[in-house]
C-alpha cells in the first residue's frame, strides 16, 4: 500500500483521569475525505485537538505520522506549517475586528512596517466569492449571523497552505443552500488532492461526502469502513449500539385552541435597511409544535426574540396568551408568563461556561429552591439537577463539571433542561438540535412529542428542512422579515419550502 | 488522593503555603516576635480594615465589575460618623445606622449607574472617587474632625470579654465539625461517592485546629479585638450570601456569562445594583471601624484603600474577569498584605526596601499560585 | 545606653523629611541609643499601625512626627500603658497623652512667608498657593498667612486673586494651577504665598516661562537644597528655614532623656486638648539671599559647595 | 446620512460635543480667557504628560491588561533622567537614550511577566506601583534632584519656531487630504460604494479646519509647544502602528479573543510582552516630560498618573474588556480631563468643588457616550 497522507497511531487522551480516547487509530491518503461519526461527546473533536496541535505533543499518548513523517507538534502554528487546517466546531472569530482582519490574523500580508490592506482586500473578495458570501470584507464579523461566520472560517482555512483539511461540524449552522457550497468547496479541494476529515452530525452530507466514515464511541474506535458500502442506518447503530427504527419519531398528539397569538410584530435594528421583522402576525395552538422555516437572515430569531422580550433593537408586537393580552419587556417577564426560549446562539447566550452543569441547569428557578432564610436547599436542587441529567442524557462526569468542558451537544441538552425546568406553556427552541447526534436527536424529539402530549405548545426555528417536515404540525416559512408561507405537514416537501423562502411565492 | 483536589482547593492550598511561608520567615527573623501573643492581636487589627472592604469588593468583582470609589467612600462616611459623633453628640447606635444607611445609599447609587445606565463601573467609581473626597473635603472643611466619643472607640478599640470569646469559638469550631458530619450525610444519602472524603475531614480537622490556635493567641494578649470579631462575623454571612443563596449564586453567574444570565430571567440589572449596594454597606462598617481607630474623622483617611482592597481580592485568586472568587481568598490576601506590612516594619527595613520587597513579594505569592494551578 | 527609640515619619517622599530622620538618628546613636525608623508614607492609618508595632517590639520611647496630629490618641494611650514615653516632633499630637512636643510654630512659619512677601510687596496682587488640601499643617500655615494679609486686604493694599490649593504638595500641580492663575490674571501677580518648596518650585517654573521669575515674589518652606539655590538664583524670594539639625539634634537628646528616666528642661507648654505638654519651642527663620550663609551654611544643613557650585 | 456613520464615528462624535460643551462653558464662563491662544497653550502643555501616557496606556487596554505601574515608572524613570543630567552631568543625547531604553526594559519586564508567566497584569503592575516607587526613593535619598541643564528644559518647556510649525501643520493637513483622496479611488478601484462619503469628506475638512484654527492659536502665543509636537508624532505613530502593521490589528485581536488569536497562529505571548514594552517607552516620554518641566527630578512626581492615564482612555471610549478603543480617543479623554482642571482653576473654584464637580461631568460625558451609543 502506498504510504497515507496521515496516520494516526492508538492514540490516548485523558481529561483528569476521565479518559476521552481511548487507543483511536485512523488513516486517510491524498485527496481522500474521511468522515468521523459519534455521539456527543464520544470524543470526535478531542481527536482533531490532538492532530491540529491544540493538545500538544506529550499530553497525550500514541503517534501521529503525516507525510512520513513524526508529528511532535508543540501547538497549531507547527500543524499548520505542514498543511494541517483546522476549523472548530466552536467558532474562533474575533468579534470586534473586520472580515478581512480575521482571514488574515497571523498571516498578514505587507511588509513589517505597512499592511498592504488592497492585497488583502481583493484576496478577501476572492475568497468571499469562493465561498458564496456577498459581503463586504470590512463587515465586523460582530454583525454576522452564525452561519456566515461559519463561512467566513472556512475562507480562512482556504486561505492557508491546506494539505489536510478538518472541519469539525461546519454545517451545523448553514442552511441547504449554504451546506451545498460547502460540500461543492470539499470537493474542489478532493480535486486538488487535498484531503479532508469532515465531523458531522448529519448522515446524509456524511455518505454524500465521503471516501471513509470511522465511527467512534465512548473514546473507543468502533470500525471505520468504505462509506459506498453504508447506510444511514448502518452506521447509526455503530453510533449508538443499537438500530433507530425511523429518525422522526413522529407521535400523533391533541392540538387545542389557540393559545398564543402573535400581532403586527415590528422589529427595526438602528442603522439597518429594511426591519428585521415586518408585520408578522400567527398564532400557536396548544399541544401544536409550530415549525419555522426561512433562510439565515430572514428574522426568524429576530421574532423569536420579540416575543421572549429579549430584541436588542426597537420591536413592538400584541400578544395574546390564552384570550389575554401580554406585555413582555424582558425574559424575566416572558418566563413568568409561561414562555421559554432555549437561545441559538449556545456560547453567547445559553452556557455560563465556567459554572457547573448542574448551576446552569438551576439558573432560571433558583427561586423555587430558596427558604425564609434566602438559602437555596441544595438537597432538592441537587435531585432536580439528576433527574434533569437523567432526562437529557447529559453526558457528564459530574453536575459539578464546568460546562465548558462538555461536548457541545450535551452543552445544548443542559440548556435545554435548564429551560424545560421552568415548566413552560410555550417553548421555543430555536435551532435546538444544532450540533447535536442522531441518537440525541431522536431523545430531543421524543421529548418535545411528551411535552406536547402534556399540553405545552412548541415553537421550533430550524434550518434542518428534514426535522422541520419531520416533526412540526404546521410549518411557517419566512423571508426577509415577513412571513410568506404556511403549511400543514402532510404532503410538504423541502422543495415547497424552499421555494417560499427563496422565490418569495406564497403557496398558502 | 490529590488527583480529586478541585483546583479552588488546590489555589487555597497555594494561598496557606504561602501564608505559612511568611509566617515562618517573620518569626525567625523576628526571633518569635511576629507571632508573640501582642502581635498576632495587632495583625489582625491591622487587617480588619481592608478585610473588611475586601469582602464588598469580592462581590463587585465577581461580578465582572470594579469599584474605585471604597476609599474616598470610607473617608466619606468615616467623616459622616465622626461629624456626627463629635459637632452632633449623637448616640453612637444612631451614629452607626445612619453611617451604614448612608453606605447602602452610596453603594446603590453607584450601582444605579452602573447597572441601569450602563456606565461603565469603572468610570462610575472613579468619579465617585473624586466626588467623595471633594464631599468630605467640603463637609470637614479639610480639618480633622476629633475626638470621637468613648462608645464609637468601642468598635474599633476594644476586645471581646474572655468567656464570650471563647464560646462564640467553640460554636464556630462545633458548626465547622457538623457541617462536614451533615454534608457527609447527605451526600450517603444520595448516593453520592466523593472520593475527596478525607480530604474534607482534613480541612475541618485543619480549620478547627487553626481557629484555637488563633483563640489561644488573642486570649493569651487582650482577647478577641472587636474588630476582628465584626470581620469574622461578615465573613460567615458573607460566604453563606456566596455559596448558599439564590442571590450569590447569580452574582457569580452574571460575572460568568451576563448575556446568558439575562436570558434565564434573572434581573442582572438589579442584582448589579445590590451587589453595589452591599458594598456600600461593607465600606460603612470599614469606615466605623478606621473612625474609632483613628478616633477621628480625617480628610485623608481611607485614600488608596480601594487599591488595597482590589489587591487583597485578586491575591485571593479573584478574577478581574468576573465569575470566579471566594470571600475566604480575598480576606487570606487580605492577610497576606498586612502580614508583610507589619513583618517588615517589625524588622524595621527601611521604608524604600519595604516597598520593594512588598512588590516583589505580592509578584511572586501570585505567580506561585499561577504555577500550582497550571501543573494540576 | 542602649535605649531603643521608634522613630515614626509621616512621609519620606518629601525631601525634608528625609534630612531629619537621617540628622535625628545620628544624634541618637551618637548617645548610645538605637533608633528604629519607618516611615507611614502619608497615611495615617499605617502610621497607627506602625506604632503598634513598635509597641509590640518594645521600644522605650516614641518619637512621631504626626502624619495626622488628632488621630493617634487611641494608640498612644496603649503606649502609656506599656510605661513608654512619647515625643511629638515637630507636629502637635492632639488629644493624647503626651511628654514632650519639640517643634516650630507652624502658625509662626506662615507669618513668616506673607511678612516676607509684604516687604517686598506692601501693595499688589496675591496669589494664595495651599499644600495639600487634606493635610492639617497646610491650614495652619494658611492661618498664619491670613493672620498677617488680612489688615493690608481690608486696606485695599493687597488683592488676592487667586485661591488653589496642591494635591498631596506636588510639584506638577502647583505648576498648572499657577500657569492657569497667571493666564486668567494676564500675569498681574504681584506675589504668591507658597505654602513650601516643593510647590514653589512647580510655580516658579511657570513664571519662569512668562519671563517672571525673580519679578514676582514668592516664599518657600523647608530650606530645600533646591529651593536654597533658587534663592541665589533670584527666582524665590524667600523659605522659611527650620533648624532641622537643631530641631533634630535637640529632639534627640531629649528622647534618650525621657528614655532614661532623666529629668528634661523645657523652655514653654502647649495645650495639646488633652494636657499642657511641656515643650521645646524653636524658633523659624526667614531665609533670603542675605542670611544663607549665616544661617543654612553656618548650620551645616547644606554645604556651601552645595549651593553654589553644582 | 446618518444611518451610515459606524458606532465609533458616533463615539467620536459625542466626545466632540462633550468637549465643545466644555469649551463653550469654559469659554463664557471666563469671559473668553479660556479660548485665548495663551489658555489653549497652556492647557495643550497641561495635556501633553496625561496624554504620551495614554497613548501607551490604550494599547495595553486594548490587549485587555491594564498598567498600574506606569505613575511610579514615569517617576522612576523621571528620576534617572534627572539623576544622570545634575548629577553626573550626562549629554542630553545619552540622557534621553538611556531613560528611554530603561523605560523599554521596564516595561517587557512587565510584559514578561504578563505575558509568559501568565501573572495578572493587575497584579504585576500593582507590585511594580510599589517597587518602582521604593528604587526610586531609595535612588534619590527622598530628595529632589535640581536644577536640571537648559538642554533637558527644551523638551518640555520650549515651542517650535513659527516657520517649522507652520509647515509642519500644512505638511500634515495635506497629508489627511491625500489620505482621504487615495482612499476614495482605491474604493473607487475595487468598485465599493461607500455611502459615508460625504462623511469622509466633511471629516477630513473639519480635521484640516480644526488643526489650522489650533495652529493660529498656538502661533498667536509663542508657537507649537514642543512637549505638543512630541505628543503629535507619538499619536501619528501610534495610530499608524494601531491600524495599519500586522501588530497592532495583532493587539486588537488578542483584546478581543485572545484564544481565536491563538488558535490562528499568532504568538499572543511576544506581542503581549511588546504591548508593555511599547508602554514602557512612552512612559519615558511622559517621563522625560515631566522632569523637564518641572526642572526637577522629584521622588513623589507621577503619584496616581497610572489613573488619570486610564482614565483617559476609558473617557474615550476604550473598553477594559479589550479589543476596543483608539489613540484619537484616548487623547481627547486627556483632553476632556485636563480641560476640566484647567477651566475650574481658572474660575479659581474652590478644590473641594472641583473635585466634585470633576467627577459629576466625568460621570455625565460618559453616561452621555453611552446612551448615544445606545440609541443608535
Ligand atoms: N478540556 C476538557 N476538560 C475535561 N473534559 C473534556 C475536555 N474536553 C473534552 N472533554 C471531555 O471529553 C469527551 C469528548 O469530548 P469531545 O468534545 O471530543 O466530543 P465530541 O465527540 O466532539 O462531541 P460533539 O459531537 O458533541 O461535539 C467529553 O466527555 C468531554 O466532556
Ligand atoms: N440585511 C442584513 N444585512 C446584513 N446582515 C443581516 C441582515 N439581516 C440579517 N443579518 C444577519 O444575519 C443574522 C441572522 O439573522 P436571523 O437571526 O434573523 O436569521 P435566522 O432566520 O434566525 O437565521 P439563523 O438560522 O442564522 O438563526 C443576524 O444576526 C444578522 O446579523
Ligand atoms: O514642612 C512641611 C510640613 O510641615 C508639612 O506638613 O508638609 C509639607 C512640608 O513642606
Ligand atoms: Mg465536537
Ligand atoms: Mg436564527
Amino acid at each position: 500500500m502506498k504510504q497515507p497522507l496521515l496516520d494516526m497511531r492508538n492514540i490516548v487522551k485523558s481529561f483528569s483521569g476521565v479518559r476521552a480516547l481511548n487507543g483511536v487509530s485512523i488513516t486517510l491518503g491524498d485527496g481522500e475525505v474521511l468522515s468521523l461519526c459519534g455521539e456527543n461527546g464520544s470524543g470526535k473533536s478531542t481527536l482533531m485537538k490532538v492532530l491540529s496541535g491544540v493538545w500538544p505533543y506529550g499530553s497525550y499518548d500514541g503517534e501521529i505520522y503525516f507525510q512520513g513523517q513524526q508529528v511532535k507538534a508543540s501547538g497549531i502554528r507547527d500543524t499548520e506549517t505542514l498543511g494541517i487546517v483546522i476549523i472548530h466546531q466552536e467558532l474562533a472569530l474575533v468579534k470586534e475586528l473586520s472580515v478581512m482582519e480575521n482571514i488574515f490574523l497571523g498571516n498578514e500580508l505587507g511588509s513589517f512596517a505597512s499592511l498592504n490592506d488592497a492585497m488583502m482586500h481583493s484576496r478577501t473578495r476572492e475568497l468571499l466569492a469562493q465561498v458564496k458570501l456577498n459581503i463586504s470584507p470590512d463587515t465586523l464579523v460582530r454583525e454576522l449571523g452564525v452561519g456566515q461566520q461559519q463561512l467566513v472560517e472556512i475562507a480562512k482555512a482556504l486561505n492557508k497552505n491546506v494539505k489536510l483539511l478538518i472541519l469539525d461540524e461546519p454545517t451545523s449552522s448553514l442552511t441547504n443552500n449554504e451546506i451545498d457550497i460547502l460540500l461543492g468547496i470539499v470537493n474542489g479541494l478532493k480535486e486538488q488532492g487535498i484531503a479532508c476529515v469532515y465531523i458531522s452530525h448529519k448522515l446524509d452530507e456524511v455518505l454524500a461526502l465521503s471516501d471513509w466514515v470511522a465511527v467512534i464511541r465512548d473514546g473507543n474506535h468502533i470500525a471505520t469502513k468504505a462509506a459506498a458500502t453504508l447506510t444511514q442506518n448502518d452506521i447509526i447503530s455503530m453510533m449508538v449500539g443499537r438500530q433507530l427504527d425511523e429518525l422522526f419519531p413522529r407521535e400523533s398528539h391533541q392540538i387545542g385552541e389557540v393559545i398564543l397569538q402573535v400581532n403586527h410584530a415590528h422589529a427595526i435594528q438602528a442603522g439597518a435597511s429594511r426591519p428585521q421583522v415586518d408585520d408578522v402576525s400567527f398564532s400557536l395552538c396548544k399541544g401544536e409544535i409550530l415549525g419555522i422555516a426561512g433562510l439565515i437572515g430572514s428574522g426568524r430569531t429576530e421574532l423569536m426574540q420579540c416575543i421572549y422580550g429579549c430584541y436588542a433593537g426597537q420591536y413592538r408586537a400584541t400578544l395574546e396568551l390564552a384570550g389575554k393580552p401580554l406585555q413582555i419587556r424582558s425574559q424575566r417577564a416572558a418566563l413568568k408568563a409561561g414562555i421559554a426560549m432555549v437561545p441559538e446562539d449556545r456560547k453567547r447566550h445559553g452556557i455560563v461556561p465556567i459554572m457547573g452543569v448542574g448551576r446552569n441547569i438551576t439558573l432560571s428557578i433558583l427561586d423555587r429552591y430558596t427558604s425564609l432564610w434566602g438559602a437555596i436547599d441544595e438537597d432538592k436542587e441537587s435531585h432536580d439537577v439528576h433527574d434533569s441529567i437523567a432526562r437529557l442524557k447529559v453526558k457528564t462526569a459530574t453536575s459539578e463539571l464546568a460546562i465548558k468542558n462538555l461536548s457541545g451537544g450535551n452543552q445544548q441538552k443542559a440548556i435545554i433542561a435548564r429551560f424545560l425546568l421552568t415548566n413552560p406553556k410555550i417553548l421555543i427552541l430555536d435551532e435546538p438540535t444544532r450540533g447535536i447526534d442522531v441518537g440525541a436527536k431522536y431523545e430531543i424529539y421524543k421529548l418535545m412529542f411528551a411535552l406536547v402530549k402534556e399540553g405545552v405548545s412548541i415553537i421550533m426555528v430550524s434550518s434542518e428542512l428534514p426535522e422541520v417536515i419531520g416533526i412540526s404540525d404546521r410549518v411557517l416559512v419566512m423571508h426577509e422579515g415577513q412571513l410568506k408561507g404556511e403549511f400543514g405537514y402532510q404532503g410538504l416537501t423541502q422543495e415547497k419550502i424552499m421555494n417560499c423562502a427563496i422565490n418569495d411565492t406564497a403557496l398558502a | 488522593m490529590l488527583k480529586t483536589i478541585k483546583t479552588n482547593q488546590l489555589q487555597l492550598l497555594a494561598m496557606l503555603a504561602a501564608m505559612f511561608l511568611i509566617v515562618v520567615f517573620f518569626s525567625f527573623a523576628t526571633d518569635g516576635a511576629f507571632i508573640s501573643p501582642r502581635n498576632v492581636s495587632n495583625l489582625f487589627r491591622q487587617t480588619a480594615i481592608v478585610g473588611v472592604l475586601a469582602i464588598g469588593m469580592v462581590f463587585v468583582i465577581i461580578s465582572a465589575e470594579i469599584d474605585l470609589s471604597v476609599g474616598s467612600m470610607m473617608g466619606l462616611l468615616g467623616g459622616i460618623a465622626a461629624i456626627l459623633d463629635v459637632w452632633l453628640h449623637f448616640p453612637i447606635m444612631l451614629t452607626v445606622l445612619i453611617t451604614m444607611g448612608a453606605g447602602l445609599l452610596l453603594g446603590l447609587f453607584n450601582g444605579w449607574w452602573v447597572a441601569y445606565q450602563k456606565v461603565p463601573s469603572f468610570i462610575v467609581t472613579l468619579a465617585g472617587m473624586l466626588a467623595f473626597r471633594g464631599i468630605l473635603v467640603g463637609l470637614t472643611d479639610g480639618a480633622t474632625v476629633a475626638p470621637t466619643s468613648g462608645a464609637l472607640g468601642v468598635i474599633g478599640q476594644s476586645y471581646v470579654p474572655t468567656g464570650w470569646g471563647v464560646s462564640l469559638v467553640l460554636l464556630l469550631c462545633l458548626g465547622v465539625i457538623a457541617k462536614v458530619y451533615r454534608r457527609r450525610q447527605a451526600q450517603h444519602k444520595h448516593g453520592v461517592s466523593n472520593s475527596s472524603a478525607k480530604f474534607e475531614y482534613l480541612n475541618a480537622v485543619i480549620s478547627v485546629a487553626v481557629l484555637l490556635i488563633l483563640l489561644a493567641m488573642l486570649e493569651g494578649y487582650r482577647g478577641i479585638p472587636t474588630p476582628i470579631l465584626i470581620m469574622g462575623a461578615l465573613i460567615l454571612v458573607a460566604t453563606y450570601v456566596a455559596k448558599r443563596t439564590a442571590f450569590g449564586r447569580r452574582v457569580y453567574a452574571i460575572g460568568g456569562n451576563i448575556e446568558a444570565t439575562r436570558m434565564s430571567g434573572v434581573n442582572v440589572e438589579k442584582n448589579k445594583m445590590f451587589v453595589f449596594g452591599f458594598n456600600g454597606v461593607m465600606v460603612a462598617v470599614a469606615a466605623l471601624i478606621l473612625t474609632s481607630r483613628l478616633g477621628a474623622g480625617s480628610p485623608a483617611a481611607g485614600n488608596m484603600a480601594e487599591l488595597d482592597a482590589i489587591a487583597a481580592c485578586v491575591i485571593g485568586g479573584t478574577s478581574l474577569a468576573g465569575g470566579v472568587g471566594t470571600v475566604f481568598g480575598a480576606i487570606m490576601g487580605a492577610l497576606i498584605m498586612s502580614s508583610l506590612d507589619n513583618g517588615m516594619s517589625m524588622l524595621d527595613v527601611p521604608t524604600f526596601w519595604q516597598l520593594i520587597v512588598k512588590g516583589g513579594i505580592l509578584l511572586l505569592a501570585v505567580w506561585l499560585d499561577v504555577k500550582t494551578k497550571k501543573a494540576q | 545606653a542602649g535605649e531603643k527609640i521608634g522613630l515614626l515619619m509621616s512621609d519620606l517622599r518629601l525631601e525634608r523629611w528625609q534630612k531629619d530622620s537621617d540628622l535625628f538618628t545620628h544624634a541618637a546613636q551618637a548617645l548610645g541609643a538605637k533608633v528604629y525608623t519607618q516611615s507611614a508614607n502619608g497615611d495615617a492609618s499605617t502610621q497607627i499601625s506602625q506604632i503598634e508595632n513598635m509597641i509590640s517590639r518594645g521600644v522605650d520611647v516614641l518619637v512621631i512626627v504626626a502624619e495626622n496630629g488628632e488621630v493617634l490618641g487611641n494608640v498612644l494611650s496603649e503606649a502609656k500603658a506599656e510605661g513608654i514615653k512619647v515625643l511629638a516632633y515637630d507636629r502637635l499630637i492632639k488629644f493624647a497623652d503626651i511628654d514632650l512636643y519639640v517643634s516650630f510654630d507652624n502658625v509662626r512659619v506662615g507669618e513668616m512667608q506673607a511678612e516676607a512677601l509684604m516687604k517686598r510687596e506692601p501693595k499688589g496682587n496675591y496669589f494664595l498657593l495651599g499644600g495639600a488640601p487634606t493635610d492639617n499643617n497646610a491650614k495652619m500655615f494658611r492661618e498664619g498667612q491670613m493672620n498677617v494679609l488680612n489688615p493690608a486686604i481690608e486696606r485695599g493694599d493687597i488683592k488676592v486673586v487667586g485661591d488653589q490649593w496642591a494635591t498631596g504638595w506636588s510639584a506638577e500641580a502647583a505648576l498648572n494651577i499657577m500657569e492657569n492663575g497667571l493666564t486668567a490674571n494676564q500675569n498681574k501677580i504681584d506675589a504668591v504665598v507658597a505654602s513650601n518648596d516643593s510647590t514653589a518650585g512647580g510655580a516658579i517654573q511657570a513664571l519662569n516661562a512668562q519671563g517672571l521669575a525673580g519679578k514676582v515674589a514668592i516664599s518657600g518652606q523647608d530650606a530645600d537644597l533646591a529651593a536654597i539655590r533658587r534663592i541665589v538664583a533670584g527666582s524665590q524670594t524667600m523659605t522659611v528655614y527650620k533648624p532641622i539639625s537643631k530641631l533634630a539634634t535637640t529632639s534627640a537628646e531629649l528622647a534618650v532623656k525621657l528614655a532614661r528616666g532623666e529629668k528634661i528642661s523645657t523652655n514653654s507648654t502647649v495645650n495639646n486638648a488633652k494636657k499642657e505638654v511641656p515643650a521645646v519651642l524653636l524658633t523659624p527663620i526667614a531665609v533670603s539671599k542675605d542670611n544663607i550663609d549665616s544661617t543654612i551654611i553656618a548650620d551645616g544643613f547644606h554645604t556651601h559647595k552645595e549651593i553654589y557650585n553644582p
